[in-house]
């Protein structure tokens, strides 16, 4: 099968260029599931592909498809390695059940088409980005997602805050790139190549533990996955990238794109393992912005919103076991949450359609009766991302937590906040969930609420399953999923495993935090009335304690103002003055010369005389007549 | 020299023939310009044409001295000589005077029954000219400098009823005796110093350098100056330039293009002929004068082109900045005269054909050019307007226009050759530099010019049609322009024997 | 005290640069003219003397081709300045100053 | 056959035939030219056919000295570097005279100014005599003077003039060195001078000659490109031009620049480039930043691409002057780029100019829902230029970054930041012009047709087409790169960086993985 | 001695006339001026032996210049006293600074040689007769003799084009 991989990319390339190209007289239903076909079709060949490495019978190998820009040695070439097969299964599994749910969702928009046409560029994207076989072509894929983003984000464009909120993605995604490329550069000149293979296999004869190279490209590395991952500080643009459509949030801004850093770094675990100051940035700085994304999340009104700081705390966690050292763990979440949160999305995409595209939870609850479907599965999902057992979300995040206790010392700080995030998160799922199923409902006059189209619930289904089962894959005792990924962590040193029983105590622990927030959040939300929240806090949580401000003020505005201040004097007034200067000088010079010309013959004379004059001495000071 | 002994002052000879010609035909058979016309054109051609039996005279048999008395030695001064110098410059002044003839035939119908007075002025001045480089006899250097002087004097003032006419006559009348009063003090000191009139030949000013050790060259030094005032006017070099634009302004346009081609022609050739080969050992003294005489032209001429709104007087302007260009070849000493005649050649047939197109737009007797008559130009009259657009091309120095060459020439030239001071083996650099920064500045005008003709008119009316000569002077000008700018080698190998011997 | 040419070239040097200075501080178009004609006679007077000087006729030939020319300069200046002046009642140069910049 | 001959004297031949056609017979004007134009494409392209790649060697010589004296003449040929140069100009050229239908006064001046052009830049890259070269490279200010002067738009009289000054100022020191160097060459061959680019290459020059003699080329090119601080006429020459006018502007008229820093100044004078390099890469860089700065808050559509190429040819100077095979191939794929993806921008600006007569950032808004395709084809122009990958600009810019961090990392890394800024003008701009509620005034006006998209198409299809298969233009373009470092660093004590020559770059194996057992590395 | 004692005479009698047409308020004493300095130069002719120029001095320039001039003086009708007016003082001092400048000059550089060889009159037997002028002048000179009817004849012709204005006609002036 793997002689078919290339047409992962090409496939979903070709859809999106049909789809641009003749979507219009293809029409509305058609051109949908044309693009869902060969999103399925990807699925099936990358499934089948894979298919070796889940029976332990094939090797990762990288496949030679054209030589790209040869003087970086930058090939398109393919790694098929099993954390590649993972992410295609990911991509183009989440990806066409997503399609067809929006199918469904996207009925009646004018530009239904192009819709699909940039859903399948998308995917291509992020095919380019996950099968790369080296960075270059990583950077490729990592790119052409920002602008598949940037295209869906800003789909619905004549809102100005859908056009500012694509905007917004890809510069702050093109400020994560910048450390990026700066780590290519670095990559280049200390490898001569971007090649994963050649890398891996080099670096760690090259260089020991710590050295100041790698440890300065993994950081650099890491600004690239934060911009992608939305990490502290570069995590401004999601919750902004809510304007799009929620199939667009569901795929791109929850289960697939925004995992590109953490996939990258797990990726690179090579190079992070030889740089422990590295992960330990990693995991800090994960550690925070799960935090803080949590807190924020608590006060959000906005259920997309809510879900956008909930993947960002998420991701968190991820980039957590990335700093500890536990790359599958890290990856293992990464996959649960994109079941699940993928789940919750499409979720609240189902309740938003409902609502006539309310999106407020102030305006919703008591949804359970009217949408069984979309209630049951997005219970899962809450519970899931609540880690109750024996849901997905249990499991993953228990797995990063776990890590970071084994290492032990400081990183136990770590592990307290991933904790205490934990509660913090099951808090605010459960409202969420509260506010929108439980409780009285609070929807606008004329609005009835009914359940969704098939194309939209079968996506529902499906995810649910995923999200409920999907767990059960890698359990302390089990852990079919590392085994599954081990190829593809060949170089990597494993975290040593901790005991069953402290295994054991730690997910009690999990579970009973877990429980305690959903009865909290149950208490306080599972009411009548909603409780008061227009409190110091939650103003300022529900202005995400004003950090868009603040970089408003202190990056955006001085930056403004130094282009302003360069278009508007340094260059009319300083470049070009200088400009003018010499010109307005030797028109001067020659309006004073033209004075000279006076007309008057007897003062040609003079100058004449004067200049036979002058002429003489100068001769005769020059040869000597003096 | 058997059956050319006359060859070496065919030229003078052709001329004046012509000129009482024109006279005589005008007397007898009536004022009518159709009728002594074809005998002026005829002389001019003829003219031309004794250039070009000079020509093939000298390459093959030599340069050769023309003595009045049979059988009188080389011994004894020559008065008349024949070679590259002057055979090409015959050859030029003939071809220029014949186009600035055609160019002027508007004029000539304008001043009505004096038409005869002024082409036979135009003819003989051209003799008076061309005694100027065919002669190694100072005073006769002299003599034709005023020859050509006094006649420029009259045609300046040729519409005597116009002020300008008059005043540029005058001006050009009252600086030019004090030049040549310069000038001729300078060839006095010259004689007291050298004591012979003679460049070359016996007992001349060449020998008496390779006889002598000068040890007291105050007085020599006095004389040279002053005789690099008189020409530096005539060439209208800056600081000696100021009558140019005022005369050039006020003067008949139909004869400007005429009296400003000619005169620089047979200026930079006696400069070749007297510093060049005459004060061939005292190159060291006087190429740092030329060098400092050629960065006042260029950068006096281009400054003040520059905040000119009349295109007479731009054109005067950009004659000084030419003459700063040209006199930078000739800082190469003797070895800049092909340079030299490279671009004199060129350059004069521009001025001819510029200053031909002014007459057809304002009139052969106008004395005022406003560069509004210019607007929209190219819509107008599209000949004419592209034409002149050729012809501004080449003398702003643009590439395939002979303008660029003749500069390039020059400027090689100009650092080909260790210059004496600032001492160095690169030459006149500085002034290279100073040229090519004035080339651009003059860029500025040049193309304010073009930018005007181009323009879209503020009257759809049609150019009158000019005259067919006047029409045929322009392009011949215009394809002179962009021929050697395109194919300029063959002149290349050619002014490298225009030499002086 | 015996008469050496340079007393004549030091006469003339004087005379000519009396002759400079007519032409910068007169007014009269004909004066200036006069002037001009004062610095060609001294010019003849260094050509004279220089001959006898040297020996060499040419300095007397060269005075007498000077002379023409003047003659031929005197005409056709005079000519010149009637063709302006003739309807003035002034000569005075700094009139002619139309053309200028 | 003289190939280049008949590719440089086609276009002349039409302008010929343009300016002989009779009054009456308007409509012949343009078939004509664009016949010109695309017989002088055809034979680029069979240039870029015959060509043999992976040699350094020129190719297609024709050598034809005119002057002994002089020693000039008619002395071209095309190695890598100029061959695709040639060729984008040959492309551009048919593109600008079919998108100029919309010139209605004077067509056949235009058309003959346009012919005329496009001669004097395909002489400039096909030039081996330093005289011809200059003689392109300067006649090239006429018809663009002309083009802007007679069809530029308000502010045309002083952005013609400012353009022609302010390159004519640096051709003054182009010209001075020209010659200087000219002369040292003829007096060891013992002419008077001599311009053959071959003799020139066999002098030795004194150090201090060398440095002399490379700033006054560099002072010329530099301004063309225009590198910071003498950029100010391009943002007016650009923004008062017609449409066809500022697509060869930009396309190719600034690659004059670079192109000429690339044949010369790194040629001829490699002692004095290893000198100046940092200098100049610090003047790349500082374009880089500042022209993307600037761009940023223009309020005239056009003047903001004039000042992203600013920014862009920073990248060119900048991968220019790193000395290393990737940053030099870099460069030379950026200047195609450039070309193609600017062009492209200034032929869709110009679209939308000759429907509302208005460059104002301001008087657009929603114009995408008025226009979708053109709102689409910009926004693949914008992203080609903000270096998105799988596009053309990414390639040269990701090669020049990785290519100068070997020699100037942290100029790299900050003319990395360019990506940024790139992003932000770009999109800011977009959102600006096409999202947002459709302006009031722009309503109802007509999408694309049929000929503007045939216009498009062939740059739409080259972006992507070397965007994601560069490699025929790098195989091209390497021979002739590392040339100039074997040059520089024979002639100079000076190292290319480890990795920086094609040579060091790792060869890498493909197919199965030997894992190693216990997840031990 | 006797020569001494006459050239001194006849250069102060040059000298003033000289300064006199520098400063005469009226045009008519400036020529008379002018006149009286040309009969000195033709004593200093006689002087030097160069008798035929001495003539023809007297002939051409007091004879025949001078009448013209006085005659134009006339015919013009300036012949009053013309005051200096507002002759501005730079042009004074500038006058005064180039002629006394170029003088100095001239006589700076030739402090110690005017001329080659000795001071001395070195052939005082050489005699400007009309025989020894003619042999030089239609000997070695003929051709120029000869190119000097070219200027006459410009000057003949231009002066008539210049001066002579029949009745009625036009001349393209406005």
């Amino acid at each position: 099968m793997t002689d078919f991989l290339w047409l992962l990319v090409a496939l979903p390339l070709a859809g999106a260029a049909l789809n641009l190209i003749l979507g219009k007289r293809i029409g509305e239903p058609r051109s949908g599931w044309f693009g869902f076909g060969l999103i399925a079709i990807s699925f099936v060949i990358g499934f089948g592909a894979s298919l070796g490495f889940f029976a332990g019978t094939s090797n990762p190998q990288t496949i030679y498809l054209f030589s790209w820009i040869p003087a970086v040695g930058a090939d398109a070439a393919i790694l098929w390695d099993p954390l590649s097969a993972l992410l295609t299964m990911i991509v183009t599994g989440v990806g066409a059940l997503i399609h067809l749910y929006s199918i469904g969702y996207m009925h009646g928009d004018d530009r239904y088409p192009r819709f699909f046409a940039f859903l399948n560029l998308f995917i291509a994207s992020m095919m380019i980005l996950v099968l790369a076989s080296n960075f270059a072509v990583m950077f490729v894929g990592w790119e052409l997602v920002g602008l598949s983003s940037y295209l869906l984000i800003s789909f619905w464009f004549t809102k100005p805050e859908a056009a500012a909120a694509g905007k917004k993605a890809f510069v702050v995604n093109r400020i994560g790139d910048w450390g990026f490329l700066v780590a290519l550069m670095l990559i280049f000149m200390t490898f001569g190549t971007f090649d994963f293979r050649t890398i891996f296999e080099n670096a760690p004869a090259m260089f020991g533990v710590g050295a100041g190279t790698i440890t300065a490209i993994t950081l650099l590395l890491f600004v690239g996955a934060a911009g992608k991952s939305a990490q502290i500080p570069l995590y401004v643009w999601l919750p902004d990238a809510m304007e799009g459509p929620t199939p667009v949030s569901a795929l791109i801004h929850a289960a697939t794109m925004v995992t590109a850093g953490v996939f990258m770094m797990a990726r690179s675990a090579v190079l992070f393992e030889l740089a422990p100051v590295s992960a330990g940035v990693v995991a800090v700085v994960g550690t925070l912005t799960a935090l803080l994304a949590a807190v924020i999340a608590v006060a959000q009104t906005d259920i997309k919103r809510v879900l956008a700081y909930s993947t960002i705390s998420q991701l968190g966690y991820m980039v957590l076991g990335i700093g500890v050292g536990a790359y599958a763990a890290g990856v293992f979440h990464l996959t649960t949450h994109a079941m699940f949160k993928a789940l919750l999305f499409l979720g609240a995409g189902s309740v938003i359609h409902a609502l006539a595209n309310q999106q407020d939870m102030r305006k919703m609850g008591a949804l359970r009766k009217a949408m069984p479907i979309t209630f049951i599965t997005m219970a899962a999902a809450w519970l899931a991302i609540s880690g109750m057992f024996p849901f997905s979300g249990f499991w993953s995040k228990d797995e990063v937590l776990a890590a970071a206790f084994a290492r032990g010392g400081a990183w136990l700080i770590l592990y307290v906040i991933g904790l205490g995030v934990a509660l913090i998160t099951a808090f605010y799922m459960t409202r969420l969930f509260a506010m929108t199923f439980l409780g009285s409902s609070r929807w606008d006059e004329g609005v009835t609420p009914h359940e969704s189209p098939r194309t939209m619930t079968v996506p529902l289904v499906v995810l649910g399953l995923g999200t409920v089962f999907l767990g059960l894959f890698n359990t302390p005792a089990r852990h079919a999923f590392e085994h599954f990924l081990e190829p593809a962590f060949s170089g990597v040193e494993q975290v040593e495993g901790l005991s069953i029983g402290l295994i054991s105590t730690l997910a009690v622990v999990a579970v009973i935090v877990a429980i305690v927030g959903i009865i909290i959040g149950l208490r306080r939300y599972n009411t009548e009335v909603l409780p008061d929240e227009t409190g110091a806090f939650w103003r300022r949580a529900l202005a995400a304690f004003g950090v868009d401000d603040l970089y408003g003020r202190f990056l955006v505005a001085p930056g403004k103002a130094v282009a302003d201040w360069w278009a508007s004097v340094v260059d009319p007034k300083v470049v070009d003055g200088a400009v003018h200067g010499i010109a307005k000088g030797a028109i001067g010079g020659g309006e004073r010369a033209r004075a000279v010309q006076s007309g008057q013959v007897r003062w040609y004379a003079a100058v004449v005389a004067i200049g036979a004059v002058a002429l003489v001495v100068f001769l005769l000071v020059l040869g000597g007549g003096f | 020299m058997q059956g050319g002994a006359w060859l070496p002052i065919a030229f003078e000879v052709v001329l004046l023939v012509g000129a009482l010609a024109v006279l005589l035909v005008a007397v007898v058979a009536g004022r009518d310009r159709r009728f002594w016309g074809p005998a002026a054109g005829l002389a001019f051609a003829g003219a031309a044409l004794a250039g070009v039996l000079q020509w093939r005279e000298v390459s093959t048999s030599g340069a050769g001295l023309f003595f009045t008395a049979q059988g009188v030695s080389f011994a004894k001064s020559p008065m008349v000589v024949m070679d590259g110098l002057s055979a090409f410059g015959a050859i030029v002044l003939g071809l220029v005077g014949f186009v600035g003839f055609l160019a002027a035939w508007d004029l000539v119908a304008k001043v009505g029954r004096r038409g005869p007075e002024l082409v036979s002025l135009l003819l003989l001045s051209l003799a008076g000219l061309h005694m100027m480089m065919a002669t190694p006899n100072l005073v006769v250097i002299f003599l034709g400098l005023e020859t050509a002087s006094i006649s420029f004097y009259v045609v300046a003032g040729f519409l005597r009823r116009q002020k300008g006419s008059a005043e540029s006559s005058f001006k050009y009348f009252l600086l030019g005796s004090l030049a040549s009063a310069l000038f001729l003090y300078g060839v006095a000191l010259t004689f007291a110093a050298t004591g012979s009139l003679t460049l070359y030949g016996g007992n001349s000013i060449r020998d008496f350098f390779s006889s002598t050790i000068v040890t007291q060259p105050g007085i020599l030094l006095a004389g040279m100056a002053l005789m690099l005032v008189g020409i530096a006017f005539k060439v209208s070099a800056a600081p000696f330039h100021q009558w140019a634009p005022d005369v050039y302004q006020g003067a008949p346009t139909g004869a400007v293009g005429f009296m400003a081609a000619t005169v620089k022609i047979a200026g930079f050739a006696a400069l070749a002929r007297i510093f060049g080969a005459g004060l061939v050992s005292q190159v060291d003294t006087w190429t740092p004068i030329v060098a400092v005489l050629a960065a006042v032209s260029m950068v006096v001429g281009t400054v003040l082109a520059l905040v000119q709104s009349d295109v007479k007087r731009m054109l005067a302007y950009s004659g000084v900045a030419h003459a700063g260009y040209i006199l930078t070849a000739m800082t190469a000493g003797v070895a800049g005269v092909p340079a030299m005649w490279f671009y004199v050649s060129t350059y004069a047939f521009m001025v001819v054909g510029g200053f031909a197109v002014l007459s057809t737009v304002s009139g052969s007797d106008s004395s005022k050019v406003p560069l509004d008559d210019l607007k929209g130009l190219v819509k107008r009259s599209p000949e004419m307007g592209w034409l002149m657009t050729f012809v501004v091309l080449g003398m702003s120095g643009m590439p395939f226009f002979a303008g660029f060459v003749a500069k390039v020439f020059s400027f090689v030239t100009a650092t080909a050759v260790p210059a004496p001071w600032p001492a160095n083996d690169h030459g006149y650099l500085w002034l290279v530099v100073l040229g090519v920064v004035m080339s651009v500045v003059g860029l500025a005008f040049y193309f304010r010019i073009i930018g005007t003709m181009f323009s879209t008119p503020d009257d759809q009316a049609e150019l009158q049609e000019a005259g067919l000569p006047v029409r045929f002077a322009v392009i011949v000008s215009a394809v002179i322009t962009v021929a050697f700018g395109i194919v300029p080698w063959p002149l290349i190998e050619a002014v490298r024997d225009a030499f002086p011997i | 005290m015996t008469v050496t040419v340079t007393w004549y070239l030091v006469l003339a040097a004087a005379l000519f640069s009396m002759g400079a200075a007519g032409v910068l501080i007169r007014r009269n178009a004909l004066i200036m003219f006069m002037s001009i004609e004062l610095m060609l006679n001294s010019v003849n007077l260094t050509f004279v003397a220089v001959s006898k000087h040297l020996g060499l006729i040419e300095g007397q030939v060269a005075a007498l081709f000077v002379m023409v020319i003047a003659a031929a300069e005197v005409t056709v200046g005079l000519a010149i300045i009637v063709a302006i002046f003739r309807f003035r009642s002034s000569a005075n140069v700094d009139e002619l100053s139309e053309l200028r910049g | 056959m003289p190939v280049l001959l008949l590719l440089v004297g086609l276009p002349l031949v039409g302008a010929l035939v343009v300016g002989i056609l009779p009054k009456k017979r308007p409509e012949l004007v343009f078939p004509v030219s664009l016949g010109a134009s695309t017989a002088s494409l055809a034979v680029a392209l069979y240039v870029l056919w015959e060509f043999e790649a992976g040699t350094p060697a020129l190719q297609f010589i024709e050598d034809l000295r005119f002057s002994t004296i002089l020693d000039m003449g008619w002395r071209v040929g095309v190695d890598g570097i100029s061959l695709f140069m040639v060729v984008l100009t040959a492309i551009l050229f048919p593109i600008s005279i079919a998108a100029s239908r919309s010139v209605t006064d004077r067509v056949k001046t235009y058309m003959i100014l346009m012919l005329v052009l496009e001669a004097g830049v395909l002489g400039v890259f096909v030039a081996l005599d330093l005289l011809l070269f200059f003689a392109f490279f300067e006649i090239v200010l006429v018809p663009m003077f002309m083009l802007i002067r007679l069809w530029g738009s308000d502010n045309r009289r002083y952005a013609s003039m400012k353009f022609v000054l302010f390159t004519a100022a640096g051709s003054a020191f182009l010209l001075a060195s020209i010659i200087g160097l000219a002369v040292m060459t003829g007096a060891q061959i013992g002419t008077l001078a001599s311009f053959d680019i071959r003799n020139v290459l066999a002098i030795q020059l004194s150090g201090t000659a060398q440095l002399l003699l490379f700033l006054g080329f560099a002072i010329a090119f530099a301004i063309k490109v225009p590198l910071f601080p003498f950029h100010t006429w391009l943002a007016d020459a650009h923004t008062e031009a017609p449409t066809a006018g500022s697509v060869i502007l930009a396309g190719v008229l600034l690659k004059m620049g670079t192109y000429g820093l690339l044949r010369f100044n790194l040629t001829l004078f490699p002692e004095a480039a290893v000198r100046m390099a940092p200098y100049l890469a610090i003047l790349g860089v500082i374009g880089i930043v500042y022209g993307a700065a600037v761009a940023i808050v223009q309020p005239d559509v056009k003047r903001l691409i004039a000042y992203s190429s600013v920014s862009h040819m920073g990248f060119i100077v900048l991968g220019m002057f790193a000395f290393t095979t990737q940053s030099l191939q870099g460069s030379v794929f950026q200047m195609i780029s450039h070309g193609l993806t600017t062009g492209a921008l200034f032929l869709l600006v110009g679209m939308i100019y000759d429907r509302t007569h208005t460059r104002k950032i301001a008087d657009y808004g929603g114009l995408a829902t008025v226009m979708p395709v053109y709102a689409g084809l910009f926004l693949f122009a914008a992203f080609a230029s903000a270096g998105l990958p799988g596009l053309s600009g990414f390639v040269g810019e990701f090669t020049i970054l990785v290519g100068s961090y070997l020699s100037f990392p942290v100029m790299a890394i900050v003319a990395g930041s360019g990506v940024i800024l790139a992003a932000i003008y770009l999109l800011w701009a977009y959102e600006r012009v096409f999202t947002g509620a459709t302006n009031p005034k722009i309503e109802g006006l007509k999408d694309l047709d049929f000929r503007e998209l045939a216009i498009m198409a062939p740059l739409v299809v080259l972006i992507i087409g070397i965007g994601v298969y560069p490699k025929p233009v790098m195989d091209r373009v390497e021979p002739s790169v590392e040339l100039i470092l074997d040059r520089i660093e024979s002639a100079t004590t000076y190292q290319v960086p480890l990795v920086g020559r094609s040579s060091a770059v790792v060869d890498i194996e493909y197919g199965e993985f030997d894992v190693h057992e216990g997840g031990e590395g | 001695m006797a020569e001494a004692i006459v050239f001194i005479i006849f250069a102060l009698v040059a000298i003033a006339g000289g300064l006199t047409m520098l400063t005469a308020r009226n045009p008519v004493y400036a020529a008379v001026g002018l006149l009286s300095t040309m009969f000195a130069i033709a004593i200093m002719y006689v002087l030097l032996d160069a008798h035929l120029v001495a003539a023809v001095q007297v002939i051409i320039y007091a004879g025949a210049v001078m009448t013209l001039f006085l005659f134009v003086i006339m015919l013009i009708g300036v012949d009053r006293a013309q005051a200096y007016g507002d002759r501005p003082l730079i042009q004074k001092a500038m006058t005064g600074v180039v002629a006394v400048g170029f003088f100095a000059t001239l006589v700076l550089a030739g402090r110690e040689v005017w001329v080659t060889g000795s001071d001395a009159f070195g052939t005082p037997d050489l005699n400007g007769t009309i025989e020894n002028v003619a042999k030089e002048l239609f000997g070695n000179w003929t051709i120029v003799f000869l190119a000097s009817v070219m200027l006459l004849t410009i000057a003949a012709v231009g002066t008539i084009a210049l001066a002579h204005f029949p009745s009625g006609e036009e001349d393209g002036a406005s």
